[in-house]
């Protein structure tokens, strides 16, 4: 839906307090993930989204339910915001047989057919080709859906964000290519990985529409959304937004938040401008929120997330079976035997 | 029964697909305006129109990524390499995606794709556009692998390839296209994962696939002459392998040659040695002799060339060694 | 001896090596400032600089191949890749480049590279971060490719592969990194190509390499117990493989076990039957019995993670199998 | 040697006769290559030059001998005009033992090493990051050489281009990257392939220079690179130049000039602006060259093309040994068992 036009006051709350829950239900799910990762139920690699909710509450509010999202590794928020149940993917985390994809891909590989979540891809850059071929398959259909294709900024370095624009802007594919900008791709600054530092121009190359907003920010990253949206919907053609935004965390679970290659100081400074509060500040601003509904919102999430939790422990492993399921698809041998 | 080329045999496999199911496409470098740099695709722009049938940029990663994505969402793309050499580029996507969505998904999204495109040496085409890929992608779990070797299994196999849900690299060969063979009129099928006697002898077992089965029916033909009746088990798939047909026939005879277009290190021919020994142990009377290519990159000069490449003679060699009749 | 943990013995090889050598330089991503992904590289950037302690942006292609060309006119990289599953995007020029690179210009360009990272495994890494590549590197000529299973071993041979004129690989474990063991404090080098008897016995053989090398030790001394003495021969360098080290051991035992971390199919371990039952038909009491990972995707979930990895009470199984003990 | 300044006529008149020479050696080269592979002499893929030969001219006669220079399958053009000898390159294509890589490369793979001729390469793009490694060799060690790379205009949409030119951007390597922009990749029309088409605008992508000039007019060529030249050694900055240059052959021997995805008209509107004919006509206006100077300087090229050709026929195979030579490089054992 357009941002832009004016809506009634009473509409903009209820969004608005979608907005803020949808932001607030990640940042709460993953504080829980990194306690039980530090308590060992959950293992492997382990990348949260903290300070980035903004991104992508604000880009998938202006979505469809039969829209098409994508993404990395860094994939709780995306999931949970598109409509992955936080029961399935607490479970996932844990490596449970209720988990989103029973257990098999753990907290990279986030699937979830029933709303069109393409999942959790763990090498960088590789699902652009993919989101590329859903905004191929689209077309294909004549469908008027659009993919959206979540990638953090070093990514944009890649062979394979290269390939696929070029493809996105030659064959005009409904693809909406997000770059979550959180100015480091592990512990490379983005000024020490890209030989230009504005990488939305990259779309110039590929003529594609392209763009950049404030990632903490959720109403300004809806709209520029929205117009994404409206331009693949109406004109089928593909656009390049770089969000600006930053992790408030380790790249992953065993990564400290700053030391290395960050300072405290910066860290802080992002702080700052934590997309949660600033978005409850306008709300309370606007009068569209107490204290009060806050608490009352943080409290319900908590509960949910706690929900999340006991499901997860609760949940049996897999069963070894399981081991050699889902390797190969059957083929329906009534394809193969026809006339 | 008509007898027709192996490029014909896929073209009308892949015609009648497109023509039995819309969701089919077909994608890679010059398979439209030009007809396929190996007219593999002849006339299919004309009757399927663009969307379908579809020219790419030389990206091998992206637009195999990009077929990978398609089928996610239920379309079922065939892409053309225009030679497996340059699909190395792409085997991320092959990989790491098509292979490993069913399973990374918990089963949600399987990939009905098929990659395919001539593999191996043609004709002094040098170290960069001469290699066979069978055993890289043989390692693979959730790959189907298959390398007809004849028209007749061209067609069947292609043709089910294209209806499997799952991803298949289909192994074709640039020195068979212009090859003949008989090929039904009507519609069939073949299984993939099931092996062909493509001769049938008692004194020894030939097992191989792909371009390889034409030598190995050469050598055949050769040791006939001397009295030496070989089993060829053309494997017909590499994965999954038919270990049932290798073992029947190695049981039968005794002996085995295995013969494979690449190299031997790690090579598919080291699989098969592995499933015999383990199935045949009591059986064999010899230990199992490997052909293959020359543990060296492809040499352009025709005499390198030649002497690097498997052939008739070679076999004939490794048959007459397990029989120590040399 | 001094007793140090394999991630120091390859960090003082990469330290010993850049300063005996100033066209040696390491470049990848995150082995500067971050100090290595696993700390590997921990101090260099400190004393050589950035000009020789290369942060690279996420492009495995793309520096893969800028490593090669400048070994091409006279430096010499070692390329890191955080790990090998990511290499896959790389192996064009690993492939295409760096192996083919002296045969194709007729003996002129040598490329004294190495590329090295972990491989294999960790802990629930899931489909995407868990492959082994020894097959798929072994099987190309031009390359060595190297597998190093303890401190002593790592330390060595990465600095053989430094100074070797080819392309070099080195599969290295990040389970591995934290292990400890023997390392002396003076300069030696391990030649490459060259296995290592771990353990000596009579009963049978365990022939394996890299980070299984733990596991087949584990093997061994639970066996013992059982009064069943085995040699682990560690490969060390899988290509090219020391023949003959496994032909000596397997002769005296006459039973063998080949265990490896990655997929069956075409895997190192196929070939290492094939070596044995082409040299030691005559001396094989058994078939040879091959452990391996699940021919599946790696699973996220702990329990299938430990269902589909190759480890002790499967080798053991094995080994007892060999000898028809149960 | 920079172009812009006036030198004197006579210093003119040496150097254009030389670019003349240049050009017709190649032309005339290829078209007995072409002779040879009809009449089964050369086997495998032979891609030729003939009508780009203004670009290899033009570009190299701006190096100096200690540069570099590496390219596609397509060259042939390129490697006489870097200095690799006739005779070595008809032997390659011969497939025999003098030939330039001793028979094992052909068409597709000449090197020189005396001459810092890289190839020769046969994977699209593939090479690309190879010269970007010589440009950063070159400013590791400190040098003011520049190392030139060639590609054909379907090359830049692939993932190879893009992340070499990012990492020569970044760290500024002295690498000229050149696009032989001849309107096909095989047969495939630039805008069949490519989102845009001014390729050279790719440059700000990766804040590299770019220029893009006519490819049939081997001065402006020559002037373009000696620019891109000065900033390689002068500053080590990497540039992207996109020559516009047409091929009067097909794709390759098995290809024919026109008919399927290009047409004769088209082809022979191109050929009107022949780089040979063209400059010979500015060589003929500035009195530097009469009609009898320029029969014989084509009766000399025709007879040095000859003797390559008879050189290459008298020629052995390379000896079977040769199969399991140059695998790998032997390591001295003195660096191995040093101290
Ligand atoms: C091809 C590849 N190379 C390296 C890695 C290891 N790795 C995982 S995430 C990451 C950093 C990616 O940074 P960015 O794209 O900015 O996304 P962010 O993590 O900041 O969300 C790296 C290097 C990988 N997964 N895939
Ligand atoms: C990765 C890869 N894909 C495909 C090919 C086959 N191929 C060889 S040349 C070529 C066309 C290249 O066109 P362009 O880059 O414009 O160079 P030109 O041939 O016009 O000089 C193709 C598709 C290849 N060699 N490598
Ligand atoms: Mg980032
Ligand atoms: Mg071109």
């Amino acid at each position: 839906m357009a941002t832009k036009k004016k809506s009634d006051s009473k509409a903009d709350a209820a969004l608005y307090h979608e907005l803020l829950h949808s932001m607030l239900l990640q940042r709460r799910f993953e504080e829980r993930a990194a306690e039980a990762y530090a308590l060992g139920k959950i293992g492997g690699f382990c990348h949260l989204y903290i300070g980035q909710e903004a991104v992508s509450t604000g880009t998938q509010s202006a979505l469809r339910s039969d829209d098409y999202v994508i993404t990395t590794y860094r994939d709780h928020g995306q999931a949970l915001v598109r409509g992955v149940p936080p029961r399935a993917v607490m479970a996932e985390l844990f490596g449970r047989v209720d988990g989103c994809v029973h257990g098999k891909g753990g907290s990279m590989h986030m699937f979830d057919s029933s709303v069109n979540f393409l999942g959790g891809h763990g090498i960088v850059g590789g699902h652009i080709p993919l989101a590329t071929g859903v905004g191929f398959a689209i077309k294909y259909r004549g469908g008027d859906q659009v993919c959206v294709c979540y990638m953090g900024e070093a990514a944009v370095n890649g062979g394979a964000f290269h390939e696929s624009l070029n493809m996105a802007g030659l064959w005009k594919l409904p693809v909406i290519y997000v770059i979550e900008n959180n100015k480091y791709g592990m512990g490379t600054a983005i000024e020490r990985a890209s030989s230009i530092k504005e990488l939305y121009k990259r779309g110039g190359s590929y003529s594609i529409a392209d763009a950049t907003v404030d990632g903490q920010d959720v109403l300004a990253v809806r709209e520029t959304m929205a117009e994404a949206v409206e331009r693949a919907r109406g004109e089928q053609t593909a656009s390049l937004i770089e969000v600006q935004t930053y992790r408030y965390v380790g790249h992953s679970m065993s990564d400290a938040a700053s030391g290395t290659y960050r300072t405290k100081a910066e860290l802080e400074e992002y702080e700052k401008r934590d997309p949660i509060n600033l978005f409850r500040a306008v709300m309370q601003k606007a009068g569209m929120l107490t204290d009060a509904e806050y608490a009352k919102m943080d409290e319900q999430i908590k509960a949910a997330v706690q929900d999340a939790w006991d499901f997860a422990d609760n949940s049996p492993e897999p069963p070894l079976e399981a081991l050699y399921e889902h390797v190969l698809a059957e083929t329906a041998s009534d394809v193969l035997v026809e006339a | 029964m008509p007898v027709i080329t192996y490029r014909d045999a896929l073209h009308d496999a892949l015609r009648e697909e497109m023509q039995r199911d819309d969701r089919v496409f077909l994608i890679g470098e010059e398979v439209g305006v030009y007809n396929g740099a190996y007219k593999v695709s002849k006339g299919l722009l004309e009757e399927f129109g663009e969307m379908r049938v579809v020219d790419t940029p030389i990206t091998e990663l992206g637009f195999a990524g990009l077929g990978v994505g398609s089928a996610m969402v239920g379309l079922r793309p065939i892409v053309e390499f225009m030679t497996w050499n340059f699909a190395l580029l792409a085997l991320d996507q092959v990989v790491n995606a098509a292979a490993k969505m069913l399973y990374m998904s918990g089963g949600q999204y399987n990939i009905p794709i098929v990659f395919r495109g001539p593999n191996g040496a043609a004709l002094q085409l040098g170290a960069q556009h001469s290699q066979a890929w069978e055993s890289w992608l043989a390692h693979i779990p959730g790959l189907k692998v298959i390398t007809p070797g004849t028209p007749y299994d061209a067609k069947g196999m292609l043709k089910s390839a294209i209806r499997d849900e799952n991803p298949v690299c289909v192994l074709e060969g640039e020195m068979l296209y212009n090859t003949r063979g008989e090929v039904p009129d009507g519609e069939y099928l073949i299984p993939l994962g099931k092996a062909d006697l493509k001769r049938e002898g008692e004194h020894c077992s030939i097992i191989t696939n792909g371009k390889m089965v034409l030598v190995a029916l050469q050598a055949a033909d050769q040791l006939a002459k001397d009295g030496i009746r070989v089993d060829v088990v053309d494997l017909r798939t590499v994965r999954p392998m038919d270990v049932e047909a290798i073992g029947e026939s190695v049981k039968k005879t005794n002996r085995a040659v295995v013969l494979e277009e690449g190299w031997e290190i790690a090579g598919i021919g080291a699989q098969v040695v592995d499933y015999i020994q383990r199935d045949c142990f009591d059986y064999l009377d010899a230990p199992v002799v490997r052909v293959h290519q020359a543990d060296v990159p492809m040499p352009y000069a025709k005499n390198l060339e030649k002497a690097a490449k498997p052939d008739a003679a070679k076999t004939i060699a490794a048959v007459r060694k397990v029989m120590y009749l040399d």
